[in-house]
């Protein structure tokens, strides 16, 4: 064994992912208080499966169990894919996804630390892709019961046009798709709080206290999030300002769809991001412009999970051209 | 603006990999290496040029006047394998240079799929010489960016504990399927107005 | 005094604040070590060549009498530790991670403690060429564990020499001692070295959790300046800010000059130049009181029940100076060096040398086992500590692939091995193991590549050689046939026709 | 029907011809690639690939001749590195041991200074002239063992390099994770 022959104390990537979850709380509570407790079965449902497929891939692999299952990795990303998915989405289609993100996504490359592409954002995309109807059935806020939430989870039939309610991203393009102006989308529906979706905006900012929190821990650097609110709140902005009729505002977008959650959780994830501080600031700013670009033009709702996988594809170049100078190099650069 | 749209769709919305899916011995081939995919991306670039320019002439000169556009296929083969052959041979003798950064690559993608099918789908919509030229254009920069995104990936990969059976080719098919599933989040970039 | 020029320090990126643990041996004055039974001398005992021994089994020695010779220019010499006897000539353990043996001078002391009379030089008056072959023929090398020779060091010209007293390293302390108690000794060997590379001026840079240190050090600058001596004019003692790798080489220029030395450069090529307390002490010994290098200050601590600092003969085996700070019973390891850069001993049967600066005996709750090794998550700690401002993460990705041409464009070989990046792993991983190991791969195939070139343009040669041989054999071999069938047709045509029809 | 034919006729008739023209005409001769591949081979001239030596055998593979894992002092590592500038399959050679560099030494006792072994080094690293004892500079041997059948008195052998702190190297840091690569 050789030097250093001292670490600093209680330091390991359990804690790392500890605080992550802990992290979901506010807006996991927040979840609950204004959609309904179904999320928490799927939470628990995608929980189940992440670990018992992490546990039997490493039984194949014959690689420690133990120590990887516990490492909380798993876990972190069952609960980034049920917080993506509309919490009323059958139990199967929760099974899928999460093992699309932790076979696929992160096991296939070797396991934790060595995948390319965000196992939750890649299962997201996967189901999106696969199950379009069912993807785009999100719970009415207020409107649904944890009864009819579970049955639903456990597969009941699902006529259920008075239960779910188009999110606010939904019903925003769909005006827009129709030509109407912004603002008269925005007084006629129903699904618009103050800034963002009715409802909606207390779990998003559950995920920004949950994002501070972590910032405060310095679990997270702030260049990834604040990257990423630049590159879609700017780009929102610069639109809105020539035309706020056909463009909602930046607030409008940092404030609905998956933005919060994104920023704080999914950009910021270590293994799939960029890793040097210019490549950080590059890869978030990526991922909001996408993000604003899919779901202004695009035809899936929700932009956040394309631009974090197309902005995964550029990572390793990124790292590449981003690396900083290293000691004395700066020095040799001046003339 | 439509000639940037032609540029635009080809690059990233019908990005000829991910979702045309053509082209994908080299892409599969030569992605080992960030400085060999520059290579063989700069290589298809010209060629794809190349071989829309010369197959709107034919075609257009050629085949549609004398009625027989449903030889496309064929005089298309002959064509961009014979005038890839000629430029290979040129630059060998006379660019040592070019011969270094092109060489190499010329011969592989001869008549590869992206390289045949590119002229062929350009040919199918209805576009003029300076369309089919950047839709060429277009297309091998869309290959060239896939194809060196690719190798970085694939570079970095190569120290990763894939498990043995999905070591090499499945887990590159993966992450290319991956790629696609991305690339997918562009859809219907290209049609707003 | 004037006031100070260094009220702005320079900053280095990364770096670590790990607990220091220096009160468990610096609260006690430096102690002497009874005479061992014998010692062993290793002949290499500095990073830049050995020596050649220059006694036989049998010889008696006296103390500070040359056993080995400087080996070349940048050799040093090795002496004799104490009076005695040679008892042996042989291969012995020696403090290195490896625990290779290598050819060491046993000596049995006769206790009589007899130094060898040096003929004295006059520091003020003698030559510079003088006291720099003085410096090299007395052994000096750099004492922070680089071990240098400092008669290399000093012959170059310099604007700013930098006394290094930082001692960054958790538990140890005999550079602290050293100043507290020595500041006199240690401030007059700075002014030589400094005449000697013709600074202009001297800093003394400590770190600020050694205020007695610093307090000495001020004390002994201002007795230095009463005596009036116009050297004293450009030497300041400055307190540095306490942090992990403060006491690097090139960490310490640019905290106090600003200058980045940037990789396969030298602090001379930018005027500056670090020189360790321990090496200023030990170049006022040999110069002024002409003894030539035999001992050294060495912190014992760690897992013992009289840590402290010992003044030890060069040559005495960690094992007894274990013994005599008493170990206690659950140490399974000895560190050599500091808990950041030190190495596990593999025998406590090494002997001490010039570089060793501090000996732990480690138990399990001092210093905890390293928990297993657990997938990197590029989370990027190690970048943001990295002093070197690299990037660990990258460099181990690449080093556990065996992937060396990609190590190198991420500039492992700027990695100095401080142990910082390991320090703030949350995944625990080796990752210093992972580079030294890269590191030696590299360097081997380095050199197999040379050893390659000069077979392939000696094979050539030989190739070329035989060819020209053949060559000039078969033209022999013609000219010769042809001066026969010359020779003969001269004969044919001289002979007189005989027969003319 | 006829049109078709013609126009194909046509244009493969005038595309032949500039093929035809430019092969001719724009020929090129030489090949880099035994250059490349004698870069890649360690150059000990052991000639146990079967080829007097190192440059001889990258001729042999640049013109296909030979198999790309003939190399043994290469071994694996540089089998792999010639299949990569080639493009062909990498082909293991076989199990074997990472040996520690060795280098050839004369016993001066029983060498009779019959000059043999010499004649058969092909690096020159054995100096000595007849009837007197032959020795081996260490620093320039190659290890490629050719001077051991010559000697009629077997009197070189082969040894290790002594460890010392300079080729000492640092292990492959042993963890519960598995090597990768």
């Amino acid at each position: 064994m050789s030097s250093p022959h001292i670490r600093r104390e209680n330091n390991s990537v359990q804690r790392v992912m500890a605080h992550v979850l802990v992290a979901l709380v506010p807006g996991i509570a927040a979840y609950v208080w204004q959609v309904g407790a179904g999320i928490l079965v799927n939470l628990a449902i995608a929980t189940l499966v992440a670990l018992a497929a992490e546990a039997a891939i490493l039984a194949l692999r014959k690689r420690p169990i133990a120590i990887t299952l516990t490492d909380g990795s798993a876990v972190v990303t069952a609960w980034l894919i049920a917080l993506a998915l509309p919490s009323i989405v059958p139990w199967w289609l929760t099974t899928i996804a999460v093992l699309v993100g932790i076979v696929g996504a992160k096991h296939l490359y070797g396991g934790i630390g060595q995948n390319p592409f965000n196992p939750a954002m890649a299962a997201y995309c996967t189901m999106i892709v696969a199950y379009p109807a069912l993807m785009s059935q999100w719970p009415a806020v207020g409107n649904t019961d944890f009864a009819t939430q579970l049955s639903l989870i456990l597969g009941g039939t699902r006529e259920i046009d008075g239960l779910t309610g188009a999110t606010a991203l939904d019903a925003m393009r769909t005006g827009l798709r129709k030509h109407e102006a912004v603002s008269a989308i925005l007084a006629n529906k129903t699904a618009f709080g103050a800034f963002g979706g009715r409802g909606w905006e207390w779990i998003v900012g559950g995920y920004a206290v949950g994002g501070l929190f972590l910032l405060w821990r310095r679990i997270i650097t702030w260049h990834q999030p604040l990257a990423f609110i630049a590159g879609l709140g700017l780009t929102a902005a610069l639109f809105w300002v020539i035309m706020p009729d056909r463009f909602p505002s930046p607030l409008f977008h940092l404030a609905s769809g998956g933005a919060m959650l994104g920023a704080f959780f999914i950009v910021t994830d270590p293994v799939t991001s960029a890793s040097t501080p210019l490549g950080k600031i590059i890869f978030a700013l990526g991922v909001g412009i996408i993000a604003w670009l899919v779901r202004t033009f695009g035809v899936y709702p929700e932009g956040v999970a394309f631009g974090v996988l197309l902005m995964n594809i550029a990572v390793p170049l990124i790292d590449r051209k981003t690396q900083p100078s290293v000691f004395g190099e700066r020095e040799e650069k001046r003339p | 603006m439509s000639y940037l749209f032609v540029v635009l769709g080809a690059v990233l919305v019908n990005n000829v990999v991910f979702v045309r899916i053509l082209g994908l011995c080299p892409f599969m081939g030569v992605s080992k290496k960030t400085e060999t995919a520059v290579g063989m991306g700069l290589a298809t670039t010209f060629v794809l040029t190349l071989a829309s320019g010369t197959s709107y002439l034919i075609d257009h000169y050629l085949l549609v006047p004398f009625g027989i556009a449903y030889l496309r296929t064929l005089s298309f083969i002959v064509v961009i394998a014979a005038i890839v052959q000629l430029t290979e041979l040129v630059i060998h003798k006379t660019s040592p240079v070019l011969q270094q950064v092109l060489g190499i690559y010329l011969p592989l993608i001869t008549t590869n799929c992206a390289v045949l099918g590119i002229p062929l789908l350009s040919a199918g919509l209805d576009y003029g010489l300076l369309e089919s030229l950047l839709f060429g254009f277009g297309s091998a920069v869309g290959f060239t960016f896939a194809l060196i995104l690719f190798a970085g990936i694939r570079e970095r990969l190569e120290g990763a504990d894939v498990p043995a059976p999905f070591r090499g080719v499945p887990i590159a098919m993966m992450t290319a399927g991956f790629m696609s599933l991305a690339f997918m989040g562009f859809a219907g970039l290209d049609r707003f107005h | 005094m004037s006031a100070s020029r260094f009220a702005h320090l320079f900053h280095f990126h990364g770096g670590i604040k790990p607990a220091s643990h220096k009160t468990e041996s610096n609260g006690v004055p430096i102690r002497a070590v009874p005479l061992p039974e014998r010692l062993v001398v290793p002949l290499i005992q500095s990073s830049r060549g050995g020596a050649r021994t220059i006694v036989t089994v049998g010889d008696k020695v006296l103390k500070g009498q040359c056993i080995g010779e400087a080996e070349g220019k940048a050799g040093t010499a090795i002496h004799a530790p104490t009076s005695g006897t040679v008892k042996e000539i042989g291969r012995y353990p020696m403090a290195h991670p490896s625990g290779l043996e290598s050819l060491a001078i046993v000596i049995e002391p006769d206790g009589e403690e007899r130094w060898f009379e040096y003929e004295r030089l006059d520091p003020e008056h003698a030559s510079r060429e003088d006291l720099i072959l003085r410096i090299q023929a007395s052994g000096i090398v750099g004492m922070g564990g680089a071990t240098f020779p400092s008669h290399i060091k000093v012959d170059n010209a310099i604007d700013t020499l930098i006394l290094n007293g930082a001692e960054c390293e958790p538990w140890i302390t005999c550079d602290d001692r050293l100043m507290r108690e020595r500041a006199a000794d240690v401030l007059t060997g700075a002014t030589l070295l400094g005449r000697l590379s013709g600074a202009k001026r001297i800093v003394v840079a400590i770190e600020d959790n050694k205020p007695e240190a610093i307090a000495a050090m001020r004390a002994a600058v201002r007795a230095e300046e009463l005596s009036d001596k116009d050297e004293s004019e450009g030497i300041e003692v400055v307190p540095v800010p306490a942090r992990y790798p403060q006491g690097g080489e090139k960490q310490l220029i640019k905290v106090v000059t600003g200058i980045e030395v940037a990789a396969g450069k030298l602090a001379t090529d930018y005027g500056v130049q670090c020189f360790n307390v321990g090496t200023a002490h030990a170049v006022c010994r040999a110069l002024v009181h002409g003894e030539a290098m035999v001992s050294r200050i060495v912190t014992v601590t760690g897992n013992v029940e009289r840590p402290g600092n010992y003044e030890v003969l060069l040559g005495t085996r960690v094992a007894d100076l274990l013994a005599l700070a008493g170990v206690k019973p659950d140490t399974d390891r000895t560190l050599m060096g500091g808990p950041m850069m030190g190495f596990t001993l593999p025998s406590a049967e090494a002997p001490i040398t010039k570089g060793s600066n501090c000996v732990i005996a480690a138990s399990p709750t001092l210093f905890p086992h390293r928990p297993p090794e657990q997938p990197c998550i590029r989370c990027g700690s190690c970048a943001r500590a990295c002093p070197v401002e690299l990037q660990p993460f990258e460099l181990y990705w690449h080093s556990r692939a065996k992937n060396f041409d990609k190590a190198g464009e991420y500039h492992i070989f700027d990695c100095i091995e401080c142990g910082c990046c390991a320090f703030v792993c949350p995944a625990h991983i080796p990752l210093v193991d992972y580079f030294r190991f890269a590191k030696s791969e590299m360097r081997a195939k380095n050199e197999e590549r040379k050893a390659a070139e000069q077979a392939r343009a000696r094979f050539e040669f030989r190739s070329f050689r035989l060819e020209r041989e053949k060559a000039e054999k078969a033209a022999r071999l013609a000219a010769k046939a042809a001066e026969t069938r010359a020779a003969m047709a001269a004969a044919q045509s001289s002979e007189p026709k005989a027969d003319p029809s | 029907m006829l049109t078709a034919l013609l126009v194909m006729a046509g244009i493969t008739l005038a595309l032949g011809l500039a093929l035809g023209y430019a092969a001719v005409h724009f020929h090129v001769d030489g090949n880099p690639l035994a250059e490349q591949i004698d870069a890649i081979l360690p150059q000990t001239q052991c000639a146990q690939c079967g080829f007097p030596g190192c440059k001889p055998y990258a001729e042999a593979v640049a013109s296909g001749a030979a198999e790309i894992n003939l190399c043994t002092p290469g071994g694996d590592d540089g089998a792999k590195k010639l299949a990569e500038l080639l493009g062909r399959e990498f082909k293991p050679r076989g199990v074997q041991e990472e040996k520690l560099k060795t280098v050839a030494q004369i016993d001066e006792q029983t060498c009779i200074g019959c000059t043999l072994c010499i004649q058969a080094c092909p690096v020159d690293a054995i100096v000595g002239s007849a009837k007197q004892m032959h020795t081996v500079v260490s620093a320039i041997c190659t290890g490629c063992e050719l001077c051991l059948p010559p000697c009629p008195v077997d009197c070189i052998a082969l040894i290790e390099e002594p460890r010392t702190p300079q080729n000492w190297r640092w292990k492959y840091p042993r963890t519960g994770l598995r090597v990768v690569s």
